[in-house]
């Protein structure tokens, strides 16, 4: 068969095989329920402990700072909810950017439908929030401020330092119902984290993002933050999270977590040099392309480029059918008609906005890869600017 | 989710271009998407000797474009007029629901094509 | 080392084998996100697809009529929310009964607090609620009725085809906002299943219960019920529930679902035979027992046993360091100090309460196991009651 | 969760039972959680000769019960008085936070058996 090669690490990482490792005697032998008393279920909740612990050292944290959920969408739903249900009695008004996870933009606008005012933060060029918009923002009745660490399309990493201090200062001035939580599910594992260095009260985590399976998630929650719990009937999680612990899928977190911490360094190394080489090589054989989001302030393993004249659907499975999985935006918004509003958000026409293709690399991404998608590329993008009328105009 | 010929046509377009001395061209967007197709015909004695398209939009409106322009090359005016969406997506094997009109912009686009001819 | 007992499977089972099998290429090469537009996707998609199909034969279902959750809790607290949400306008009243599962307890006391009234039925001592108590508790403003299939502490089965004849009566007589849910959490696997039989609006599952890993569930939702999504911001799961679906737990899952299918009678035969043979070795062994629950209208893996004089952690843990596990009350709600509120449903005075104690069987479970037990239990208690104020009255 | 000392003493339960012939005998119950715990004492000579215990309730009641009267036996009255929750701690491996009570009421029977002894 063809060269396969995986550009879609945004979407989702494939398992690292220490973390299948790691996770399997808890799919065989040691199966007990973390809330049994006997030796099964104490054999389960001291994994899960030390899971925690490890997740907790990824972001700075402490292990009871962090309530394990299902995913970075419920993380997200969990922290916005969590604090929009507590919060209302002071005030009903949030504050977001316009280039949010799907997860965080479809709460927001549930709240809106219930009497909430959101505001959305525009971009610059460069997909960057600016902090002096967030300050103009903020409002007596501001309850909570929610902006993603990075982006999950273009790769933009925000100033939530600077934005904390504000909500600091904010709080230092006597408003003290204001919490800031911060979308880092695309972050992690891809640039260093540390709670106490970004100041947030809410932290978004998913494991499968970073090369542990699908259907586990966290929430840092700072202590002293309280949180409406959204699951409810049941201990786990200090009453925070309730329904059975998913043992094996903690502990490949916890697993991937520490690999996470201990390699992450080498991985940013790694994926940045051969992106870039990526980028190059894109720019030396493609005319008309646009690439997206600040060059600097990104994630290494991110590239996002607008080819003018065509549509990305289309190079998508023309690449597909050669073997290279790539994604338009994200594979969540994935199945609606309308073009990226993050791009959109970036200020590109919408040939731009349509013509965007996602390029993620992984920890494991070769050189060889980026140079078979170097090769396979530029035809496809030819072949399909061949047949635009676009090209032709 | 999509079909062989449908990969096929997407990764090897047929007919696709502009002809030198075309009879008609006309250029048709999709209201919905802003998909678009142009169909160039060059038709003798009421025949469609020559077709050629150009699109812009997601795949099903690329391979729209490549599959018609297949179907009706050879066929007369009149048997050209009487190709129905569900015979496109027949040859193309099916469509998902939500990208049902990029069907419906070929037909459509032809249909204006030969109404310009008989215009003419 | 010692012989080791599991005979906590109401609790968690060992996941199943096969079903590790089945899941492990979803851990490694096959790792797509389904809602990415590539091969990779696809393959995901082809997978989720395959499994919400075995999961909605277990239950006689369709398979668009599943929603997976990451839990039964999950499943529940959706059906529940789901439900309200959607029907406050029609009115505020919830029928359930005084001996479900934490999590349906959990979620009807939250709605109380918003204002709901609920109304909790008894069950007499045999553990179950009786039909004609559901219809004297039904009210022009009741919109939900919530009732288990079988309990998880005492295994009784509920009249739940005779509750939902009643629901279609009234229904008939323009009582239309009015929606039936179950939690079928431990009936699964157990007995047989199906939604048309049953007549119910919305059933639970969860995969830990039936060989599957934790982290995975279900909603069934039959066609037509509308259900307002509490998971937010992502178009999975008909947009009925958001978050990247756990691609290799749905697939255990759905492995699960097919084997429990499969092989239900035989798994049925065999727990049956050996929990009476158990229940009979109790009562020749040991004095003043009471077996808990309706005698026939029971779960087949299922036998909760108060001792008397004596309370069931003690036993509890006296049997675990002897390589037997079992359980006093539901695990999910230990931690606590109240003595399970099902036993005192029964109307047990509380020294019985506390000496609850639950064996669950699984479908490995073997004579060997059973006669161990029966070995070593008649010796813990009788330790226990020598040390006992109670017993020496 | 529970330490080794504590398994022993929950399957190996020393000084269980009643005295024949008891200077003392006590029994309380927590009032936070109906746990009951019976303890007899021959003291002579300003001694602890003798102590036996019964107790009802959670595991840690049950060990309490057993650790103390190990404790005790042997001590002179005086020495009994001055146990302390935290010298019961220490012997049988801490308890969890919301186990705390089992611990209070060995020491506050023990304290109740002194006081009845002396108010002989
Ligand atoms: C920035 C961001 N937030 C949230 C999510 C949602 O996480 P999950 O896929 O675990 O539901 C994603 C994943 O697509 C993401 O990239
Ligand atoms: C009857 C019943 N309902 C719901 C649940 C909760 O399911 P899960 O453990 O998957 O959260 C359980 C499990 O303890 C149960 O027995
Ligand atoms: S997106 Fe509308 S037809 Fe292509
Ligand atoms: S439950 Fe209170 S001391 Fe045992």
């Amino acid at each position: 068969m063809k060269r396969r090669v995986y550009l879609d690490h945004s979407a989702t990482t494939p398992i690292d095989p220490r973390v299948v490792e790691a996770m399997l005697p808890y799919l065989t032998e040691k199966f007990g329920n973390p809330s049994s008393v006997h030796l099964f279920g104490q054999e389960a909740r001291a994994a899960v402990d030390r899971a925690r612990q490890l997740v907790a050292e990824l972001i700075g944290a402490q292990p009871q700072e962090l309530i394990f959920v299902s995913s970075g969408t419920e993380a997200n739903n969990l922290a916005i909810r969590g604090i929009a249900e507590r919060a209302a009695p002071y005030g009903r008004h949030i504050i977001t950017s316009a280039i949010e996870h799907p997860s965080v933009r479809g709460v927001c606008q549930a709240l809106e439908q219930r009497g909430w005012e959101v505001t959305r933060l525009p971009v610059g060029e460069d997909g960057l929030v600016r902090v002096e918009d967030v300050r103009a923002a903020i409002r007596p009745d501001t309850v909570l401020i929610t902006i993603m660490l990075a982006n999950n399309e273009i790769g933009t990493i925000q100033p939530i330092a600077e934005i904390s201090h504000l909500v600091r200062e904010e709080r230092q001035r006597g408003h003290r119902h204001l919490w800031f939580h911060t979308d880092a599910v695309q972050a992690a594992g891809r640039m260093a984290i540390n709670v106490a260095e970004l100041g947030c009260d809410l932290l978004s985590l998913s494991g499968h993002k970073l090369y542990a399976p699908k259907g586990i998630g966290a929430l840092y929650v700072r202590r002293g933050v309280q949180l409406a719990p959204q699951m409810l009937g049941g201990h786990q999680e200090r009453d925070r999270r309730a329904g059975t612990e998913a043992v094996p899928l903690i502990v490949a977190f916890g697993k991937a977590a520490e690999l996470a911490r201990q390699e992450l360094d080498a991985r940013i190394e790694r994926m940045r040099a051969l992106r870039d080489r990526f980028e190059r090589g894109v720019a030396e054989r493609i005319t008309d392309v646009v690439f997206n989001g600040h060059r600097e302030r990104r994630l290494p393993h991110l590239s996002n480029i607008s080819f003018r004249y065509i549509e990305g659907e289309g190079l998508l499975i023309n690449l597909d059918l050669q073997g290279i999985a790539v994604s338009t935006g994200s594979a969540c918004s994935s199945g609606t008609l309308e073009p990226s509003p993050v791009i959109r958000a970036l200020g590109r026409d919408e040939e731009l906005a349509r013509g965007a293709v996602r390029f993620s690399l992984g920890k494991d991404t070769s050189e060889e890869d980026i140079d078979y998608v170097l090769e396979v590329l530029p035809q496809a993008v030819e072949s399909l600017r061949r047949i635009s009328p676009l090209y032709h105009r | 989710m999509y079909s062989e010929i449908f990969k096929d046509h997407l990764t090897h377009p047929r007919n696709a271009g502009e002809l030198a001395d075309p009879s008609v061209v006309v250029e048709e967007s999709n209201p919905i998407c802003g998909d678009r197709l142009r169909l160039a015909l060059r038709v003798c004695e009421g025949r469609i000797e020559e077709a050629r398209f150009l699109a812009y939009g997601c795949p099903p409106t690329l391979v729209c474009g490549s599959i018609i322009t297949e179907m009706i090359a050879g066929l007369s005016v009149q048997d050209a007029a009487r190709l129905t969406r569900q015979d496109l997506l027949d040859k193309l094997g099916g469509l998902p629901s939500r990208k049902m009109h990029a069907a419906a912009l070929a037909i459509e686009t032809l249909r204006l094509a030969l109404e310009r001819l008989r215009g003419d």
